[in-house]
């Protein structure tokens, strides 16, 4: 019998079950999600350019930006209640379910180049809600992890300083000192290059510094080896990294305290944590 | 007790993976042996979870909830989770209720939300010991074991199986020494007491909860000998006399479905094949995706029909490619997705001889596990089905058969150690008595004097 | 250089595991595609391992120990050792010849003691980095990255692969955006030009020493993809998208044997049914046995054509059922004896087609690797085979064909996502220009722009 | 096609091969290996009491074992010239994979039979190398590498005291008081009760005990558990015992040096060493 009569004698079901397109609702518009309604300002011009960054429109974004503030608008309140309005419902639409990377990406740029414009006014640097460092351990050339990481601490209101790829443990410590984050994140995939991130935890230490935690992630890396060494936690998801931040940042957490109540900070059951 | 006296399919080209005469369906509407192939997962409880029971029950729901979650995320239409106990938690039945109860939660709620068809088997340990003179039929230790079943029936496990131990401290002389008769007499005669004593007891508490009676397995006594044996090139045991000691195993194995269960058995009988050739009931097997637990020599063709197919047992931990629950039910359950392609084709036969053929030659033990010698052994069993010992010599002497006239054919290759042992083996069986009566006094005085944990009191043998 | 404008082979039922259209033959006698299929195993150094020379020969020495040990106590008639060098051992090129060594002289010990044929592939770490600056034709790191394949080469490994990086910088934005232009851009025009770099140099370094030089893969682009695909709940990146950045893959991959690879190719190179339906050379592809590495959602359809079966990656760690070379060689060696024993009986294209059909609508990756859908994109590369864009194009157009006519037919179903990233991936690609240099110039300002570590230079575009 | 007509088909050297068929030699007698030929005593009545063990002959052994000690042969000398050279070849066929377990068991069964019958004239125990204590860790009821280890160190010249399975630590330290062994070996193949290792060497540093090493070995238990802790080696092979035994013995290794030197002492690649 050729491949073909065989193919259509298969109940598909039987075999393999898309379970995400069987659960998908149906469609709806982001702006219409009750969870977005509430992040959503109602007062325009904040209404309006909330909704750019929420469909990824980074043109429209900056034009509506710079329109507004031309019109006199305070750059802190279109980075506070437009800005980040737009950027906190894209994240709860990805956590939900219904975003989905790129999204996060382009809604990303859009609110970090009308951010920039915002700044522009300003003369600064905008508040963020603290500083967080993330790199890419020494010898390890994958970065797609540290990137979203990137992505997700800027979405949620963080300065991200990227320190890029194949770092030293020298320049870690020297990232350290400058910029005294509240967190840190350090990604590895490979077995050779976990090792890694006990040397920079050693680094800093023997210059007497400290971070609160610093979150140890990527594929190859494994908890019971993360956790054999101070002062790191184990990260499991890019998007956790923001809810760690905050942890650190409103509940005083530490990587003692994260080791424990990992689950509980992301809101989540996470497998690797499991018992 | 209904005994087999005879084979329920009337052919070994009738039998396949995924089809057993008799299938079982679960509360939760899962089917074993009903036209498709179940995957399994199961997983060991990390080093420190029987410290406690909080640990040991969360424990066993994060090993549910990560299996149940790597389930959907590679669609899965169905999957079972087997939970083996640990000391503990037979010793303690209220352990055993309540992790089945935080298991059954979390498979229930997965299937609730996408509909994938799920069912819990539990196994309690058989923490009876003659060692310790912990008597077989009345110590606390037996009591825990059936509390502990009682306990996870009412908690919602879909599927009751155990491990008994009847016998072993003969078997386990008789394979360190290569004494066929005390095979014989331990897996055969004691093992086969043993198991229709504890089966009744079962049975009914299975019923009683409408839980279905899974079954059994000779794990204690021929997976002891398999894994001597080991690998090709290893010393421990030989391995024609490993393959004798799956054929009795099978004739031992046998009983729990004539005292009721239902299947699926239990993964690691190997001998399983050779106890669905005779009764028809579904089976669960392990093999190539149980590399994590144990090399076996019939990775593949232990897989030829069976109905569930299990990894067997790993470490709960990380590996790259996530945890060990997510892991290794992907890895059965992909292999369950091909088998259950192959039924959808209709072209399962064909699976199913691939799988056997790959192995048929590369070992006497998988050898005689091949369907259609399988069958024979079975043929062989039900001929004397009345008289566990006398089908247990059957069962063993259609072993040698089987290898010998595959060395004849020139299909099969042994060393001398095994060639030595297996004809050794047949000359003893040749010469043993036809009643049973007079083989069991004399075993039990000659195994009495020689194996200091046994006690015949266990078996109601004097 | 020849680019391929058509087909080798004549039709897709024509292609099947376990044979090329162009087998190689190692020094050693074994043989990639000549009617059997080989097991790969390949095993990550341990953590630690990489601090010393003398600590990473040991360790790769221990490995191929390891592997050997396994397969001959399990009966393999043959299989393949594959060692991915880390940044350390690339960087010091004398690692890489002393690795290489240890684990030859372990082969060829094995070898000659039992008769199991074996072989070495040697994959030195592409080191370049566009981040850093150091380039991708002149600086340190690609000479080391030459040296390293030379040593590979003269100390005896049998076949050399690498994972080249050309195009990623802009590629990962395109990933990560599901920008479908930048995905064309950075994996079919600056992937396929630094890859026809690269390629016709290790050519000639294999070539001087008679080793085979074996194949590239799109790891570096269309694995990330599908990395962040992930599962079918996961939602960092659409499986459409994902599916469109693999067909340009195979466009990429071809590229290395267009200068002279021979194959097998790489195993993460899940593009490669499609370039093997091209060109005819022999791959080596990984699914259901690299769960350990990873979760792919077509675990045995890449099976179908492959002619080597991987484990992708392991911890060099204990198992309960041994040390990992020992049981990841161990699980592809049975999958590998299972298509073996389908050719040795003729019944490999049955199995063939198993595999297929178990995935084949799983996901929108799948769908498009089966055997026969890999074939119509390689007819629609070829088709423009001149041209590494406008084949790029038809690959990616041809993908799209594909899934909408299987959503059509109700076989395929896709989530909101998947559907609208198709659609407008579609139409942006029936926009682009059909004048490559027109795209380029185009594309070289607008990610020159986006991408900050993109740098022309590094493929000559400026 | 029928299963019966595709088997036909098929060449098995593609699919499986035996290698140990392949490379097993030509048969042989035990006794004229020259390996055993070197241990073997020339004179009698050693040379025959020593062959009957390697033969596994209990019967005739035992038999000639009374008969020597009737001629008035010292005790001391057929355990050592005869019997322990029989056990001694015994497991050099064994290592040198003629011999398999069996052999062992029953070559030792023999041998612990006709010393005993020795030490019934001696009126005491005979001297043995040191002594061993074994035992399989609490909860856990797999006794069958506990009962392998048992005979290798017998065959080895050890006193091995076997403490049974499912033994809780506190019996242990009882016995390392009583015994005062050189070596004691645990085994455990439960991921859940390889812990109590753990629980052993506790209890033995309460009590200010300690022994030169404990092997800790079977199914679950991993090296990297293991040496999780101290005074402890991870082991492999049942008949790798009593060579460490020796090298504690002869060469004053304790728990350190074996964990450094285990594949130099057991004389062979161990692939759990490996690095
Ligand atoms: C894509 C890829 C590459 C690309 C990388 C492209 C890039 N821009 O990063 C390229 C081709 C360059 C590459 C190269 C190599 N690779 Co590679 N690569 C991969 C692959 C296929 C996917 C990795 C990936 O991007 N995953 C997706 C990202 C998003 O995952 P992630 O970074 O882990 O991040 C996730 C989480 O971990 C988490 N996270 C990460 N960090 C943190 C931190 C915190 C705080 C938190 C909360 C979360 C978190 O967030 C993300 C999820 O949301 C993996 C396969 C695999 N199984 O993983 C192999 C893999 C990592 N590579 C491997 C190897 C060996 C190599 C090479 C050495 C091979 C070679 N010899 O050429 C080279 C490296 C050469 C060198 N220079 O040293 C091995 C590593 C084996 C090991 N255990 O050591 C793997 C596992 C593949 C394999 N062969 O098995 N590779
Ligand atoms: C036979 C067996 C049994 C028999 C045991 C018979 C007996 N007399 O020992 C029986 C049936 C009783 C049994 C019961 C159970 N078992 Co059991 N059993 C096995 C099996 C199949 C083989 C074990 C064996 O005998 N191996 C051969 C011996 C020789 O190996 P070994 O002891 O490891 O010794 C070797 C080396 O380790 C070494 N060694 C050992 N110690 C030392 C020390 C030193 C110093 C040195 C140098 C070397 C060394 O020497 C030997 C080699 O030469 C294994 C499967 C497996 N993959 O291992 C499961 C296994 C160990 N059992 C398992 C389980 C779960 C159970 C049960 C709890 C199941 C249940 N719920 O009923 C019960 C226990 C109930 C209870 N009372 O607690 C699991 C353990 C999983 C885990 N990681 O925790 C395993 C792995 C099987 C599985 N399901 O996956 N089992």
């Amino acid at each position: 019998m050729s491949y073909k009569d065989l193919e259509e004698k298969m109940n598909q079901e039987k075999i393999a079950i898309r379970y995400n397109v069987v659960a998908e609702g149906a469609a709806m518009k982001a702006e219409d999600y009750p969870e977005v309604k509430e992040i959503l300002p109602e007062e325009e011009p904040f209404r309006t350019i909330s909704l750019e960054i929420l469909y990824e429109d980074k043109i429209n974004a900056l034009k509506d930006v710079k329109k507004a503030l031309d019109e006199g608008i305070s750059p802190i309140e279109i980075i506070n209640n437009g800005l980040m309005k737009g950027i906190d419902a894209v994240s709860t639409l990805y956590t939900k379910g219904v975003y989905f990377l790129p999204d996060l990406m382009l809604a990303g740029d859009a609110m970090m180049e009308s951010v920039k414009e915002c700044e522009s006014v300003l003369g600064r640097k905008s508040d963020t809600k603290g500083t967080v460092v993330c790199f890419v351990a020494e010898g390890d050339p994958h970065d797609i992890g540290k990137n979203l990481i990137l992505m997700f601490l800027r979405a949620g209101g963080y300065e991200a300083i990227d320190l890029g790829r194949d770092v030293p443990a020298a320049k870690v410590v020297e990232a350290v000192k400058e910029y005294d984050p509240i967190f840190m994140t350090g990604t590895a995939l490979m077995t050779t290059t976990m090792t890694a991130f006990s040397k920079v935890v050693d680094a800093l230490e023997q210059e007497g510094l400290e971070v609160p935690a610093i979150g140890c992630g990527g594929g190859a890396v494994r908890k019971d080896y993360v956790e054999s060494m101070p002062m790191t936690v184990y990260g499991v998801e890019a998007y956790h990294t923001p809810k760690l931040a905050d942890a650190i940042l409103n509940d005083n957490k530490n990587w003692e305290d994260l080791r424990k109540e990992y689950s509980d900070v992301v809101g989540e059951f996470v497998s690797e944590y499991a018992s | 007790m209904k005994r087999f006296t005879k084979m329920e399919y009337e052919s070994p080209d009738e039998m396949c993976f995924g089809f057993a005469k008799h299938p079982v369906k679960t509360r939760n509407g899962l089917e074993v042996g009903a036209g498709y192939v179940n995957p399994i997962i199961k997983v060991a409880p990390k080093e420190g979870s029987e410290n406690s029971k909080e640990s040991m029950v969360s424990e066993c729901r994060n090993i549910a909830i990560s299996a149940c979650q790597r389930a959907v995320n590679i669609g899965l239409p169905s999957f079972i989770l087997e939970q083996e106990h640990i000391a503990q938690q037979t010793a303690n039945p209220d352990w055993a209720g309540e992790c089945t109860q935080a298991q059954v939660e979390v498979l229930e709620h997965f299937q609730d939300e996408y509909g994938i068809k799920t069912a819990l088997k539990a196994t309690p340990a058989d923490i009876r010991d003659e060692e310790k003179g912990s008597t077989y039929r009345t110590s606390e230790q037996y009591q825990n074991v059936m509390e502990s079943i009682e306990q996870c029936c009412e908690n919602g496990a879909s599927i009751i199986c155990i491990e008994t131990t009847g016998g072993k401290s003969v078997s386990d002389y008789g394979i360190s020494r290569g004494d066929p008769r005390a095979l014989l007499f331990g897996i055969g005669v004691l093992g086969s007491i043993d198991m229709e004593f504890m089966w009744t007891e079962i049975v009914k508490i299975c019923d009683k909860h409408n839980v279905i009676p899974g079954g059994d397995t000779n794990c204690s006594q021929s997976n002891t000998a398999m894994f001597l044996a080991g690998g090709l090139l290893d010393k421990d045991c030989s391995h024609t006399f490993a393959a004798i000691a799956r054929g009795i195993g099978a004739a031992n194995s046998l009983v729990a479905v004539e005292c009721g269960a239902k299947g699926p058995l239990k993964d690691c009988g190997y001998e399983n094949p050779i106890v669905k050739a005779i009764s028809g009931v579904p089976i669960a097997t392990e093999g190539k995706n149980a590399v994590c637990a144990h090399s076996d020599l019939m990775g593949n063709l232990i897989a030829g029909i069976c109905d569930c197919w299990s990894n067997e047992s790993v470490y709960h931990r990380e590996e790259m490619g996530g945890t060990t629950p997510e892991v290794w039910l992907q890895a059965t359950g992909f292999e369950a997705a091909l088998m259950n392609t192959s039924i959808e084709t209709g072209k399962h036969k064909d699976l199913r001889d691939l799988y056997t053929l790959t192995d048929k030659y590369r070992d006497p033990q998988a050898l005689i596990l091949a369907y259609d010698n399988a069958y024979r052994i079975g043929e062989a069993i039900v001929e004397y089905g009345d008289d566990p010992y006398r089908r247990s010599i059957a069962a063993a002497l259609e072993v040698c058969n089987i290898i010998t006239e595959a060395v004849e054919a020139k299909k099969m290759q042994l060393t001398r150690f095994e060639q030595d042992s297996l004809e050794s083996a047949m000359r003893s069986f040749k010469k043993l008595p036809d009643d049973s009566a007079k083989f069991i006094k004399r075993a039990n005085r000659r195994y009495g004097r020689k194996v200091e944990d046994f006690d015949p009191k266990n078996y109601e043998l004097n």
